[in-house]
């Protein structure tokens, strides 16, 4: 709680004193405390369900507080609406990027701004230049005319920074920026940043990434169950010890592979895969027990070699052989009859029916393999297996049938991989597998993997994020340009070395 | 599609229009073709200026209906509210009221649009009711409201002044094969076109509109007033029902509180054919035009085409299917050309 | 899938606040939302006009009309929430029922011409044939559906008059008459006082109930409207699962046809105009997202009791049809604001989730 | 599967209803009898229309209304807010509960609500039905006229007044209207064998009882058939929408349009030639007949040939070939400009 000495003490854009939030009984927050200076990273740390979502409402007046007051510019309120923050210049940018997917690139950039104004016209004219000029101030390649339903997670999450960006905000909080960017979209960002920062904007920063905290922001502030921790330096702070800060355990994000036995068997071989247009000639082997993973850039091809061998988008030649022989794979339900079981990219639309139970969605993937002779669903096996996967995943939610709308981003990852894990799928392909997951969960959900793969599962992570590649993967397949330019094996697995080849 | 250049498929799909519209004009046209083929007395100017004049009235109420698709909700009430705004302002002059003018008895009716409209948006807005409960409940208290309570007697006779307008024509024209005649109430359904799309496009309300749609907890986010906005759009609606209302009753030359309830799922069928999507966020005036005109086309046109009356039920049906079959090919198609376009760009991207 | 089996374990090896929370769901869950309103309208609607018109109201002779009344409309509505619970709609439920009546009545006639004596023994053959039309115009919806990719609204609207077409063109309009004696047998009977076709009815919303909650197609109806994207990713095959759904709301139809002609020994193309909206009044009363991905059949069937029972004490009471109209939305309105303004004072109250 | 096993259950349901011994939904009838003598006090009669809210029938309901303050009985009209059958059914099924002493019914389709009526009549309800010739368990049906020798009288005008040649054509409310069809039926018929030059060059043509429908269909008629001569309608809203496109087509003078109105429907084009005669019964007239009937089988009295209702076109009833239960009034009246003006419904 030390207050950090600044050359002369000034004004701080944003204070929040003692904020307390209750939901029906159960306290979101209670009384936190917070300040941002002028120019100033502040990183808001914690594991889901600390109260970082709760906090980042009420200082955008999505929600209300029970107590408290938001000091903006010295300016005391009880509470905010959405309106009155984006007035005194207060922006968020979701996790969930809060787009207008039926609208435009460039409308969505610029419809925000032209609501705060409150302008009774519009004009797309005007509005395309402006949105023009942020994309090009950030170096962006975003096709400002093309509808936000048709981009990929990481051009909907650039749509929505600039979205923020040109609305000329002092106050910007950022919830997982990075999650689906690759890391020079991640080092582009932190320059703009850099440049937002001498524009005197104040910005607070959420992320799981702590390497990245430290790299961006000056201070941390770290939130548990709702309460200050610590807010500090970040000069003073290691991974380490905001992670021990956040959730009371030592961090481990070391090396941990276990042997393949020699023996262990191909189970999955392809041999010059190619579809035009997104990745030619790819081939590779992953053995039984082993955890693969597969990086490269957004736009590589790494997703859509995955989207072909789920048969999402089917591969146009090649050969794909599953435990020695060939099979076809034209549509999702080939995938899965051949034994593969993917966890998707974007969790929130193509992963989870989000008002639907925990129960319901663990199950989703395979009905069929809990149905009785007679085409009934077998309510004692369905039973034993979402109990089994719930209680060995750890979800944490207060019942199987509460909604999975009401889970954090871990929680909801773990429903998902316990769909798959339900089918037990021979080969396991995971797009993003810990994205906005909190660090306990992450640690958790890669232990899984590892133990799956110990009892002979293949699994395949698509992934940037280097240490988690390098804390869990045999080899690493480097996609570019659609093709596969390296295999890493062994001391190659390293994070310089992963971020070396990815950016080549 | 590989073996084509990239911009031919572009340029087809700017044609195409970003719902679909291009496809529909074509489906449009080859029906009046084979219309026409099918009995020349299709292609003159009376069977284009009596089409017109049919689509006047579900023009206008499609309007109001593609606003409140586009903001993502449904509306079965339109019908409802029209009979019993035109249908009071007619009753209250028989009840002996002096003709207002058509002036003023236009306004009367649309403050009653405004109000039962406003019934519903505040339904909706402030219960978060799902659109089609709400309308499909006041449907039927409107209904009973103005049967109950206004009345039900035939009304044979309008007040003078509005009387007056059935009978007057933008042009009349003699053909060889008759008298062709625009009648004059076209000019407020193409104004009220006109005004809805350059409301949706040009507004800052219309393009709320299509962010509520598109995403409503993302509009609140953003500071768009979501309840207000919502209410509006009812309103608007509600008026614009009105209008059609009065129109329709004004073009009969008599009014009834029996008229027009049943219509209303051609209505939203045309909106939705004129690629408006059904969860909201899409659509365009001009792909509502289009869809109810080819809807008009297919009704008043099977008996020129010869098709016994037995069997004029099933070949609108067939029409239909057949109108949006086509436009559900085409637009799939485009899909999966999309999907082709994203992962070339992708490829584009410099490392 | 919905685990509401009261003798369900609690899972004992997890820690005591999820177990505490399974009790709480069991209590919760036992009686749905949706459920749970309907059965208090019910009560309420029931009691009130017993204790209006005692006399009229609870005689036998109108509880068993409202017990004869209830199964065609409640089959259709069924059959309107199996849609809905997609994400879609079928408008043509009641032009496929006419169909299928037509058919039966056709047939009879035909066969009852050479030999009435051998119509009478075919008439198991005579209702398959029924049914048979209606899975048939299931099988063309679902066709339009899920083969060509039409949206549900458009494409059952056009069907609605090609089958509607069809049968006035077939019939030349006229009524037809002729049934099976049997069938008009079964519509005319009682069950220990409770009409026969009322018992029937209650089968097939059990059997509706059962293919939904404890299928794997069922499960993956719900899953395919709760989210069609998550669907196509969780392998389910989402034109399979739509075509199913249609061939059932087209037999339910189908059903519902021979219900209409176990009722009433007439067939004709314009019988039912009225229901094709109050099936959808009803299916979203009985908890029915029009959206997709929730619905209960109990509560559709409660729905039907409920407009029927409020129908018949407003004729009891006297009162107009328009001001039975005006009735039914307000309870439709009312039901729904209620609900939901409870719905969400719930949700406020929902606990935040605690790291443990 | 799934199918099987639905229908699986249905078979089940159905043999077991065959298995145990059935009993019938009209069951315990209280068959308590139109008591003879009964007193005019105690009687209820309920008249189920095709549909309330519409000029035609609140014109029955006058009638209605006017002949229980007359007779001193309790007399009401019931009916749906659309027209359908289902709605009618039900209604019915609600008043049996009620137990009225009589029910009359002008249905929507007389074959739907046979059955219902059977129920009514085992709870010793009198039943009476009105444009309904050949309805089962009724114990009169009573028509204003002979449905053949009123479509005669309108293809009789209609042929007059196109000096017996030329195309013509006839719209129907529904091609499911029972007795649109009838009329249609018959004046085709007649006009086969009486004006030969005549020809009908459409099948009848379905306006759904709606005058902008009417109004679209004529005008394509016109386009069609540029010489069409005459047009005869049978809803009440077909003529006046059949008379506004040849009004607008500017062909009041060469064009005969006739058929079933209203005169307050009608009067307006009347007056300009647009419509040339409307044929029209008085439904209030014919409301009081069914009522009438009603009381005469209430008090045990009995409906013959020549019985004399005491209501204006009513005076001697006639009886209806092939039919046991079926009279006929001779109520219908045709009406020209002139004429229409005195009545006021």
């Amino acid at each position: 709680m030390t207050s950090i000495a600044h050359d002369k003490p000034t004004q701080p854009l944003l204070e929040v004193r003692n904020i307390v939030k209750t939901f029906g009984g159960v306290t979101a927050l209670s009384g936190v405390t917070l300040d941002l200076l002028p120019g100033e990273v502040l990183c808001l740390a914690g594991e889901n369900g600390c109260g970082k979502s709760t906090l980042i409402k009420i200082i955008s007046g999505a929600e209300k507080p029970d107590s408290g007051e938001i000091i903006v510019d010295g300016i005391s309120h009880s509470s905010m609406d959405t309106t009155n923050a984006i007035k005194n210049g207060i922006q968020v940018i979701y996790q969930d990027f809060s787009l207008f997917p039926n609208l435009t690139v460039a409308e969505n950039i610029v419809l925000t701004s032209a609501v705060a104004s409150r302008r009774h016209t519009y004009s797309q004219r005007a509005a395309r230049p402006a949105a023009q000029a942020i994309v090009e101030e950030l170096g962006l390649k975003l096709d400002l005319d093309a509808d936000v339903e048709q981009l990929s997670v990481a051009d909907k999450q650039l749509t929505a920074i600039c979205r923020a960006l040109v609305s000329d905000a002092r106050i910007l909080i950022m919830d997982e920026p990075t999650t689906a960017l690759t890391h020079t979209e991640v080092e582009r960002l932190f320059i703009i940043v850099e440049r937002l920062r001498a524009r005197g904007v104040g910005l607070i920063f959420v992320s799981h990434k702590l390497d990245e905290v430290l790299k961006i922001s000056q201070r941390v502030a770290i939130l548990r169950s709702g309460k200050n921790v610590v807010t500090d330096l970040a000069s003073t702070l290691t991974p380490r010890t905001i992670a021990l800060h956040m959730t009371g355990l030592e961090l481990d994000e070391s090396r941990n592979i276990s042997e393949l036995p020699p023996e262990s068997g191909v189970v999955l071989e392809l041999d010059r895969m190619s579809l035009e247009g997104a990745y030619q000639d790819v081939s590779f082997t992953l053995r039984r027990g082993e955890i693969l993973g597969v990086t490269g850039l957004l736009g590589s091809g790494r997703t859509e070699i995955a989207e072909s061998l789920f048969g999402v988008v089917p591969h146009e030649s090649g050969i794909i052989k599953i435990d020695g022989s060939p099979v076809r794979i034209h549509s999702i339900s080939d995938a899965i009859k051949a034994g593969i079981g993917y966890v998707p990219e974007d969790r929130l639309t193509q992963g989870l029916f989000m008002d639907k139970s925990i129960a319901d969605n663990i199950i989703a993937g395979s009905p069929d393999e809990h149905a009785t002779r007679l085409r009934m669903l077998d309510l004692r096996a369905v039973r034993e297996t979402i109990q089994a996967l719930f209680a060995r995943l750890r979800v944490k939610a207060p019942n199987v049938q509460a909604p999975v709308r009401s889970l954090s981003g871990g929680n909801a990852q773990r429903v998902v991989l316990a769909k798959w894990l339900a089918r037990r799928p021979r080969i396991l392909m995971l797009n993003g597998p810990t994205v906005g997951v909190d660090i306990g969960s992450k640690a958790e959900i890669l232990g899984i993997l590892r133990a799956e793969a110990a009892e002979g599962m293949g699994i395949i992570i698509i992934s940037d994020d280097a240490p988690e590649l390098v804390a869990c993967c045999h080899r690493v397949l480097v996609v570019r340009n659609g093709r596969v330019v390296d295999i890493l094996e062994g001391d190659d697995v390293a994070i310089d070395t992963i971020r070396e080849k990815v950016a080549a | 599609m590989s073996a084509i250049s990239l911009s031919l498929p572009t340029r087809l799909s700017r044609l195409r229009g970003a719902n679909n519209e291009g496809v529909l004009a074509l489906v449009l046209l080859a029906l009046i073709v084979g219309m026409s083929i099918a009995n020349p007395v299709f292609f003159t100017l009376p069977t284009a200026f009596s089409i017109l004049r049919s689509s006047i009235v579900p023009l206008i109420f499609a309007l109001g209906v593609l606003m409140v698709i586009i903001s993502g909700g449904i509306d079965v009430s339109f019908a409802a509210i029209a009979v019993f705004a035109a249908y009071t302002t007619v009753q209250m002059h028989q009840n002996g009221a002096p003709d207002l003018g058509l002036v003023a008895a236009f306004l009367l009716a649309l403050l009653i649009g405004a109000s039962l409209g406003a019934i519903n948006g505040f339904l909706i807005a402030r219960f978060r009711l799902s659109t089609l409960i709400v309308t499909l409940g006041t449907q039927g208290i409107f209904k009973g409201a103005l049967l109950t309570y206004v009345g039900s007697r035939y009304v044979a006779d309008l007040p003078d002044s509005m009387a007056a307008v059935s009978t007057t024509n933008l042009f009349a024209v003699d053909t060889a094969s008759g008298g062709a005649y625009l009648h004059i109430l076209v000019v407020p359904a193409v104004l009220m076109a006109v005004g809805l799309a350059w409301v949706l496009r040009y507004t800052m309300f219309g393009r709320s509109i299509y962010a509520i749609g598109g995403d409503v907890e993302a509009a609140r986010r953003a500071g768009i007033r979501v309840v207000r906005t919502q209410m509006v759009v009812y309103v608007i609606a509600g008026t614009m029902a009105a209008v059609g209302g009065m129109i329709y009753v004004i073009m009969e030359r008599s009014a009834s509180p029996q008229i027009l309830v049943g219509s209303e799922l051609d209505i939203i069928a045309a909106v939705v054919l004129g690629g408006a999507s059904i969860f909201g966020g899409r659509g365009s005036v001009l792909g509502t035009t289009l869809g109810v005109l080819l809807v008009q086309v297919i009704f008043n046109s099977l008996i020129l085409a010869g098709v016994p009356s037995a069997w004029q039920r099933t070949a609108v049906g067939l029409l239909l299917i057949l109108g949006v079959g086509i436009q559900a090919i085409t637009s799939r198609k485009s899909s999966r050309a999309k999907v082709m376009d994203e992962t070339i760009q992708k490829q584009e991207v410099p490392a | 899938m919905k685990l509401t089996d009261p003798r369900l374990e609690p899972l004992s090896r997890m820690n005591d606040s999820v177990e505490s929370g399974w009790s709480r769901a069991l209590a919760l869950v036992r009686i749905e939302g949706g459920v749970r309103r309907m059965l208090i309208l019910l009560a309420v609607a029931f009691v009130i006009f017993a204790a209006l018109r005692p006399s009229i109201f609870l005689s036998g002779t109108n509880l068993r009309n409202i017990a004869l009344n209830s199964p065609e409309i409640g089959v259709l509505a069924i059959a309107m929430m199996l849609a809905m619970l997609t994400g879609g709609i079928d408008l043509s439920l009641v032009a496929m029922a006419n169909l299928s009546a037509i058919t039966m009545a056709t047939l009879f006639t035909a066969m009852a011409a050479n030999d009435p004596g051998q119509a009478e023994q075919m008439f198991p053959v005579i209702v398959l044939a029924g049914v048979a039309v209606g899975v048939l115009g299931g099988a063309i919806n679902g066709l339009l559906i899920s083969g060509l990719g039409i949206t549900p609204i458009l494409a059952t609207l056009g069907t609605m008059q090609i089958f509607n077409g069809i049968a006035v063109a077939w019939t030349g309009g006229k009524t037809l008459y002729g049934s099976p004696e049997v069938l008009t047998g079964i519509g005319a009977s009682t069950l220990g006082g409770v009409p026969t076709l009322f018992c029937l009815f209650v089968l097939v919303a059990v059997a509706i109930g059962v293919v939904i909650n404890r299928t794997p197609l069922g499960l993956r109806i719900q899953l395919q409207g709760a989210n069609p994207t998550a669907a196509l990713y969780s392998g389910i095959a989402s034109r399979k699962i739509l075509m199913s759904t249609y061939l059932m709301t087209g037999l339910l139809s189908g059903i519902a046809g021979v219900f209409f002609i176990a009722r009433n020994p007439t067939a004709s193309a314009d019988y039912g105009a009225s229901y094709v909206l109050l099936v959808i009044v009803i299916a979203v009363l009985g908890g029915t997202n029009p959206n997709g991905g929730f619905a209960t059949v109990f509560g559709v069937v409660l729905a039907t009791l409920t407009l029927e029972i409020v129908s018949s004490g407003f004729t009891a009471l006297r009162l107009s049809s328009y001001q039975y109209a005006i009735a039914q939305g307000l309870i439709l309105v009312a039901a729904m604001a209620a609900e939901q303004i409870k719905w969400r004072r719930r949700r406020n109250r929902k606990p935040v989730l605690q790291p443990t | 599967m799934k199918l099987l096993r639905t229908s699986a259950f249905l078979a089940l349901g159905v043999s077991a209803v065959l298995m145990t011994g059935c009993g019938s939904v009209n069951d315990g009838a209280a068959a308590s009898g139109a008591s003879d003598g009964a007193k005019a006090s105690d009687m209820t009669m309920v008249t189920v229309v095709k549909l309330k809210g519409i000029a035609w029938f609140d014109r029955m309901d006058e009638g209605v209304l006017a002949y229980g303050k007359r007779a001193g009985i309790d007399t009401r009209t019931e009916g749906g807010d659309d027209v359908s059958p289902e709605k009618q059914i039900k209604i019915i099924q609600d008043l049996i509960a009620q137990k009225p002493t009589a029910i009359t019914v002008v249905p929507n389709s007389p074959e739907a609500v046979a059955n219902v009526l059977a129920q009514a009549k085992a709870k010793g309800i009198i039943t009476v039905a009105h444009e309904a010739t050949g309805i089962e368990n009724v114990d009169i049906d009573i028509e204003a006229f002979d449905n053949a020798v009123y479509g005669e009288k309108i293809m009789k005008s209609l042929g007059t007044c196109t000096e017996s040649k030329g195309e013509y054509v006839q719209f129907v409310g529904g091609l499911t209207a029972k007795t649109h069809m009838e009329w249609v039926g018959a004046a085709y018929d007649y006009q086969k064998s009486n004006f030969p030059d005549m020809k009908r060059v459409e099948d009848p043509i379905e306006s759904t009882d709606n005058e902008a429908a009417a109004y679209q269909k004529a005008k394509e008629i016109l386009a069609k058939h540029p010489n069409i001569k005459g047009f005869q309608g049978s809803a009440g809203n077909d003529v006046p929408g059949i008379a506004r496109a040849v009004e607008e087509a500017g062909k009041t003078k060469d064009i005969c349009v006739m058929g079933t109105s209203i005169p307050s429907a009608a009067n307006k084009y009347l007056a300009t030639g647009g419509i040339d005669k409307i044929f029209f019964w008085d439904p209030a007239l014919a409301g009081e007949a069914q009522l009438e009937i009603a009381r005469i089988l209430a008090t045990g009295g009995k409906i013959e040939v020549g019985t004399d209702l005491g209501i204006k076109g009513y005076n001697s009833l006639k009886k209806l070939d092939g039919y046991d239960n079926v009279f006929l009034g001779d109520a219908s009246i045709e009406a020209d400009a002139e004429s229409a003006k005195q009545y006021d419904f």
